[in-house]
């Protein structure tokens, strides 16, 4: 097992965000967590890349327990994301923001940039432009593709398809599928469940800080209780009572 | 480590203690509270004698501290938390308004001899109209901009004071008239309309009497649809703007009365004062009342009083320490800073809003949480 | 009046630079925090005062009493360099340290982090003017009197532009600042450091994710902003030979001035700030009289923020490229 | 919440203890802890009289006040070791040259710590809002360093001013500017202070009634770079400059003169430059020459009186300086109440009244107060930096420039 998330919960302020969450993602795999908004989808990936703290459980990677780990060295670890948002820099040209992807490492990164620019050859095309004057698709791919260049283990991608029109959506889904083909571990979080779920090997479905429901993405697909997650019923569970 | 955790623990302990005093106050009946405040105005006007003088400053006139700073900054304090606390917009030259108050009340006082009352009236108007002046140019900028323009602004007003000849330059203006005087009145042995140069209590008297009308006008617009405009300023300007919320004539409106709350205090200090000068407003002043705000809890009354009265009354309890007092105070500062960085009684909404990262200026930029804090120190939004 | 601006015209433009200059380095500091952190670092001021101090304690521990020249005059500036930004740069991080990174912790307002260095600015200026003073410069009592340095420099004429003479330390204080200037827009455009500054100025979230340890990158700008406010008060030193306790105030309010008025977070909007500052200043007092240069420049300041909200050049750290 | 409550307390009553103890501490200085009792009671306890001296001790301007300061307390302390019968207390009221802390202390002084009299305030700013304080509390009160003129025209009858006043300085040395000095062209320069404005002024129109070629420009002490006045001066051409201002700045803008090529103006100001500080940030060079009025008499090292000797040496021993701007003053000052006290006053009115009759040989100069608290001597005289050093060039009327 890559990375195993163990039953962790997460705070904002008094308010309990997620309330035991387990997620294991195996090497080679795509995993995907879908679920409304606000199910705690994204807390969960922030939580593992360490940019919030967690109350309680733990976070393990590549066998070692990260859950104290500050955020900046869990990219060093393997830890690779394209943020909700996309987080690109705006004030750099798409060439610095790649640059930036592989501040952790040294070295020539030739070879890796012209795999970027291989895989998105739109980013190719602009590589001078700055990040902040792209469209939301480019920059989608430019944060992907920024991810990448820590040579990541996982790749954990938040809403990728957030705000693109659907020829996009497809385009970025491709080229995910493709750089898990070329041997990248995926964690996808996606609002897009009948998307992600079609690439997915496997998934958890989330809702309002718990996983309600995980199984192979392929039997999802048509699960009316997905559905239903979306529209917030429980899953036979009674819903979770407010934790002050 | 462990100590520090158990530092940790007694803020968080404070904290809920503050909260849960809070919780009983909301819920006392109304007859009750006004018991209390009129326990609080009798307090505050028993306050300037010797046995508590005798402890609360032992090196300076407890009456004449009562009067200044503590008093002034108080109501100063109080009258920028319109600005900063409620409207959220960073004033750091605030003691302009002061300035503008303090030389209506000499000039008016000592050229044309108007009666003390009518020349408050003025200033109180001048001041509006100055605080209306600056803002119409500037209001439209935010955060940092505001507030080194606000701060030139300070500066613009003292030095052209000490330019100008024909206010007395440096020299300021000298034998303003007091307010007049009853001296028959007479209340516990105390003259209590006698404003000469020797008994400050009877401008401490006027200035509870100015304090407690401020509080009463200031709170009425807090609850007022205008007070929530401002909070809708303070913590999300555009969101505010696209509500519907017209957020200029709104923040204009929070510095024309900040100002004339500022401008009360300069023509009443100045009516005691004597002699006035242009270095009696210095930018260390403005720092100082905002520093009052801050700690004390910005958009909190009873905190904001409480930041004006440790910070004035700090500095000449211990006067002992002599030359060290200011090198303490800084420290002092930048302590409580570190231990409530949400002041000393923040309100509850605010407290909110800082953990929130959006009190009034926003989060530092560089935080990202990350796993070592806990989550109840930072949240998201 | 017209005539007197032509006559003063060239030596107002020299004095305007070099004093511009001095501007322009101290506001870097308060640029690059600004840029990270979103904080006026009131504290800065401070940071300059200790650099002319740090600076000063050279010759004073050397005992320089009069003019040097050549080799020894070279090395006395430099080690003057290196201790003032030494002073600085360790004052500015130690702030950082204490009055900043607490708070930072604890996701306190911007508001709360400025009264904290108001604090700490007062408490700098006292620790000066009490302890460090009198015991280090052995001027028992004399902590809030103005220091003056011996000659280092014999101030001579470099060279004239229409018979007006621009001095040898003039020209010093011109070459280092725009020397610093080359070198600190090449650090943050084209280091990995600096391009970790730029990132976390424009999006911290995502520069953790891409491996930046911020606290690291924050340390790094109060060294850096800190450094530059050190060389320029070893300039400043240099050339006007004097220093006290309470000096930082004035040259915080008029760098804070020249980096706004540049565009905050804006590196190179913070050498056209503060040079622009100095011109303006000095061409404002040939028609209004020295006395009201602080009022002249905050005019303007206000002027240009009518027309451009963002300053000369807006704020680029964290959007365009610095 | 009864525990937590308690354990509040508790830490409530620590603080409350560790603020007392910091008090406690914080006495252990030169101020006494206040006596409190009966206000009525006006005699003096135990065989002490209390003397005040109020001024900015720890504020920007601290320099100018703790050479009087030091003055004051040589006498005080010279005294006290003679074992008198009544001794004298000096207490500190530090104003920062803040106006209302000062009223605030003139008034703790007069309640509370029940002074006899007040060496002070040291400003004119302050004096204008203490002196009508102390006026109404009967308390007499003596300046070394406020030179306001317009100080002594509020008929105060407890006010006393130990040095003449600007409208008596600014004279004396205009006339020595465009007599003696033969000056044609002069450059008048202030500081914008309280101080330096009115001297400047002073200057400005008696300079006007001798037909002397007059250009102006004021500057801002608190800045470093005087470049624009500079180049004002350098434009002008003047055969004499003038600095209403402090030491500080005054030796900054003689530098920068000079640094810009303005070399032949002969440089003058007035008592507030009258310090050794002058030649210090001027540089030793740039100094030589330049000419300082003051209505003192000051303790330079060429000094030939025994009794101004005396107390430069007895000034270098105790505090190992030489006696700067006021110093005298100070110690004149602090000289005239213990003779009150030596000769049995001891009350406020009996001290007033012995100040009214004072004639006395001080360091400074004769002490003689005229009806309105000045100063009788009206003496300028003219000194000058020669060889890195203030050596006395005589009387401003009798003065030659060699």
């Amino acid at each position: 097992m890559l990375l195993e998330v163990k039953d962790i919960h997460v705070h904002y302020g008094k308010i309990a965000a997620i309330k035991g969450i387990s997620v294991e993602v195996n090497e080679g795999e795509i995993v995907t967590l879908i679920g409304a908004n606000g199910a705690g989808k994204t807390t969960t990936l922030k939580t593992i890349s360490g940019l919030r703290g967690l109350t309680s459980g733990s976070i393990v990677f590549d066998g070692q327990d990260i859950s104290k780990m500050p955020g900046h060295k869990r990219v060093i670890a393997g830890l690779g994301q394209a943020p909700e948002g996309r987080g690109v820099f705006p004030g750099m040209t798409v060439h610095d923001n790649l640059l930036m992807g592989a501040y952790t490492r040294s070295g020539d990164f030739a070879a890796d940039l012209a795999e970027v620019y291989e895989l998105f050859p739109r980013l190719a095309e602009r590589r001078t432009q700055a990040g902040g004057t792209m469209s939301g698709g480019e920059q989608q791919m430019l944060a992907i593709g920024r991810a990448l260049m820590a040579k990541p283990k996982v790749l954990l991608l938040d809403e990728p398809s957030m705000g693109l029109a659907p020829l996009m959506v497809q385009q970025i889904f491709s080229i995910i599928e493709e750089i898990n083909r070329r041997g990248t571990t995926v964690l996808l979080v996606e609002q897009n469940a009948q998307q992600a779920l079609k690439l997915a090997h496997r998934a958890y479905v989330l809702e309002t800080g718990k996983v309600v429901k995980s199984a192979p993405a392929a039997e999802l697909l048509d699960d009316p209780d997905v559905q239903a997650a979306y529209l917030g019923g429980g899953l036979g569970h009674e819903a979770p009572e407010a934790q002050a | 480590m462990k100590q520090k955790n158990s530092l940790e623990d007694f803020r968080h302990r404070l904290s809920r203690y503050g909260d849960g005093v809070h919780d009983r106050w909301l819920k006392t009946p109304g007859w009750q509270r006004w018991i209390v405040y009129a326990l609080l105005i009798v307090g505050a006007l028993l306050l300037p004698s010797e046995s508590i003088g005798s402890f609360m400053s032992p090196y300076t006139d407890w009456a004449s501290i009562l009067f200044f700073p503590i008093g002034t900054y108080v109501v100063l304090a109080i009258g920028l938390n319109v600005v900063v606390g409620q409207a959220g917009l960073l004033d750091l030259g605030f003691v302009a308004f002061y300035a503008v108050g303090g030389y209506a009340m000499a000039l008016i006082g000592t050229r044309l001899g108007w009666n003390f009352w009518l020349i408050l009236l003025v200033g109180i108007g001048l001041c509006a109209l100055s605080g209306i002046t600056l803002g119409a140019p500037t209001l439209r900028l935010r955060g940092d901009y505001l507030a080194i323009v606000t701060l030139g602004f300070g500066e613009i007003i003292r030095i052209t004071a000490r330019n100008t000849d024909s206010i007395g330059g440096p020299n300021g203006i000298r034998a303003i008239p007091h307010p007049p005087s009853f001296p028959d009145v007479e209340l516990f042995g105390i003259k209590i309309f006698k404003y000469g140069v020797l008994d400050p209590r009877p401008y401490y008297y006027l200035l509870v009497a100015l304090a407690v009308i401020v509080i009463i006008l200031v709170k009425r617009w807090e609850k007022s649809r205008v007070g929530r405009a401002w909070a809708a300023i303070r913590e999300d300007e555009d969101a505010a703007e696209v509500m519907g919320v017209p957020t200029f004539r709104f923040k204009m409106l929070a510095f024309a009365i900040g100002a004339s709350i500022g401008g009360a205090m300069g023509v009443l200090w100045a009516a005691k004062a004597i002699s006035i000068n242009p270095n009696d407003f210095q930018f260390l002043l403005s720092a100082t009342i905002l520093a009052a705000v801050v700690m004390g809890g910005a958009g909190n009354l009873p905190g904001v009083i409480l930041g004006a009265f440790v910070v004035a009354w700090l500095p000449e309890r211990f006067r002992g320490l002599q030359d060290y007092r200011m090198l303490i105070f800084g420290a002092v500062l930048v302590a409580l800073m570190i231990f409530r960085p949400e002041g000393l009684l923040p309100s509850r909404q605010r407290k909110a809003e800082l953990q929130e990262g959006s009190g009034g200026m926003g989060a530092l930029g560089a935080e990202v949480p990350g796993p070592e804090s806990h989550g109840e120190e930072v949240a998201s939004k | 009046m017209l005539n007197d601006f032509v006559n003063q015209f060239w030596p107002a433009t020299i004095d305007g630079l070099a004093f511009g200059s001095i501007y322009a380095l101290i506001a870097l500091g308060y640029t690059m925090v600004y840029g990270v952190l979103r904080l006026i670092n009131f504290a800065h001021s401070e940071v300059f005062m200790i650099g002319t101090f740090g600076a000063m304690f050279v010759p004073f521990a050397l005992g320089v009493s009069e003019p040097l020249t050549g080799l020894a005059l070279v090395g006395v500036i430099l080690l003057m360099i290196v201790a003032g930004t030494l002073a600085s740069a360790g004052t500015a991080v130690a702030l950082e340290q204490i009055a900043y990174r607490p708070l930072r912790k604890r996701g306190a307002s911007r508001l709360a982090a400025l009264i904290s260095a108001i604090g700490a600015s007062i408490f700098l200026q006292e620790l000066f003017a009490l302890l460090v003073i009198p015991n280090v410069f052995n001027r028992p009592e004399k902590g809030r009197i103005q220091m003056g340095l011996p000659r280092l420099m014999e101030k001579s004429e470099l060279f004239s532009i229409f018979g007006h003479s621009v001095r040898v330390d003039q020209v010093l204080v011109i070459v280092a600042a725009v020397g610093m200037m080359i070198a600190l827009d090449a650090l943050v455009n084209r280091t990995k450091i600096g391009r970790g500054i730029r990132a976390t100025a424009q999006n911290p979230e995502a520069a953790v994710l891409m491996g930046v340890d911020i606290n690291k990158i924050v340390r790094m700008t109060f060294l850096i902003g800190g450094g530059m406010a050190g060389v320029a008060g070893a300039l400043y030193l240099i050339s006007y030979e004097n220093t006290y306790y309470y000096i930082g105030f004035l040259f915080g309010i008029k760098a804070f001035t020249a980096a706004v008025l540049g565009g905050i977070g804006n590196l190179r909007g913070a050498l056209v700030g503060g040079v622009a500052l100095g011109l303006v200043e000095n061409y404002g007092a040939i028609f209004a009289g020295s006395d009201w240069k602080h009022v002249i420049s905050f005019s303007i300041l206000v002027l240009v923020l009518m027309f451009r909200p963002t300053g000369i050049l807006g704020e680029s750290l964290q959007q365009a490229r610095a | 919440m009864r525990p937590k409550t308690a354990r509040l307390g508790g830490v409530l009553a620590a603080g409350v203890a560790l603020t007392l103890g910091l008090a406690a501490c914080g006495n252990g200085g030169s101020e006494d802890k206040p006596s409190g009792g009966d206000p009525s009671a006006a005699a003096p306890a135990g065989g002490t009289v209390k003397i005040g001296f109020m001024g900015d001790l720890t504020g920007p301007s601290a320099g100018i006040v703790i050479p009087p300061w030091n003055g004051a307390n040589l006498v005080i302390n010279e005294y006290n070791k003679t074992n008198p019968p009544v001794k004298i207390e000096l207490v500190k009221y530090d104003s920062q040259g803040d106006a209302s802390k000062a009223v605030a202390l003139a008034q703790q002084a007069i309640k509370n710590d029940k002074i006899v009299g007040l060496i002070g305030p040291a400003f004119s700013g302050e004096s204008a809002q203490v002196a009508p304080v102390l006026e109404e509390a009967e308390i007499p009160s003596i300046t070394a360093s406020a030179t306001n003129t317009k100080l002594a025209e509020n008929g105060w009858k407890f006010w006393h001013r130990l040095l003449p006043n600007d409208s008596v300085q600014g004279p004396g040395v205009a006339d020595f500017i465009a007599g003696a000095a033969g000056a044609k062209n002069v450059f008048v320069i202030d500081d914008k202070s309280e101080y330096g404005k009115p001297l400047a002024d002073a200057v400005r129109t008696q300079l006007g009634t001798k037909g002397v070629k007059l250009t102006n420009d004021s500057l801002d002490p608190s800045e470093s770079d005087f470049s624009s006045v500079v180049n004002k001066v350098a434009a002008a051409k003047p055969d004499a400059v003038f600095f209403g201002g402090y030491y500080a700045a005054g030796g900054n803008l003689l530098k920068q003169l000079r640094d810009k090529g303005v070399k032949d103006a002969k440089f003058f100001s007035g008592d507030g430059s009258l310090d050794k500080g002058l030649i210090e940030s001027a540089g030793k060079d740039n100094a030589e020459g330049a000419l300082i009025g003051c209505p003192c008499y000051l303790a330079t090292p060429d000094v030939t009186d025994a009794k101004v000797k005396g107390f430069a040496e007895a000034y270098k021993a105790a505090f190992n300086a030489d006696p700067a701007i006021y110093a005298a003053e100070g110690y004149d000052a602090a000289t005239v109440f213990t003779e009150a006290v030596k000769a049995g006053n001891t009350t406020t009115d009996k001290i007033n009244e012995f100040l009214k009759t004072i004639d006395l040989a001080g360091v400074s100069k004769q002490v003689k107060f005229a009806e309105n608290g000045e100063v009788e001597a009206k003496d300028i005289y003219i000194y000058q930096v020669k060889d890195g050093a203030i050596t006395l060039l005589g009387k401003a009327t009798e003065a030659k420039l060699g």
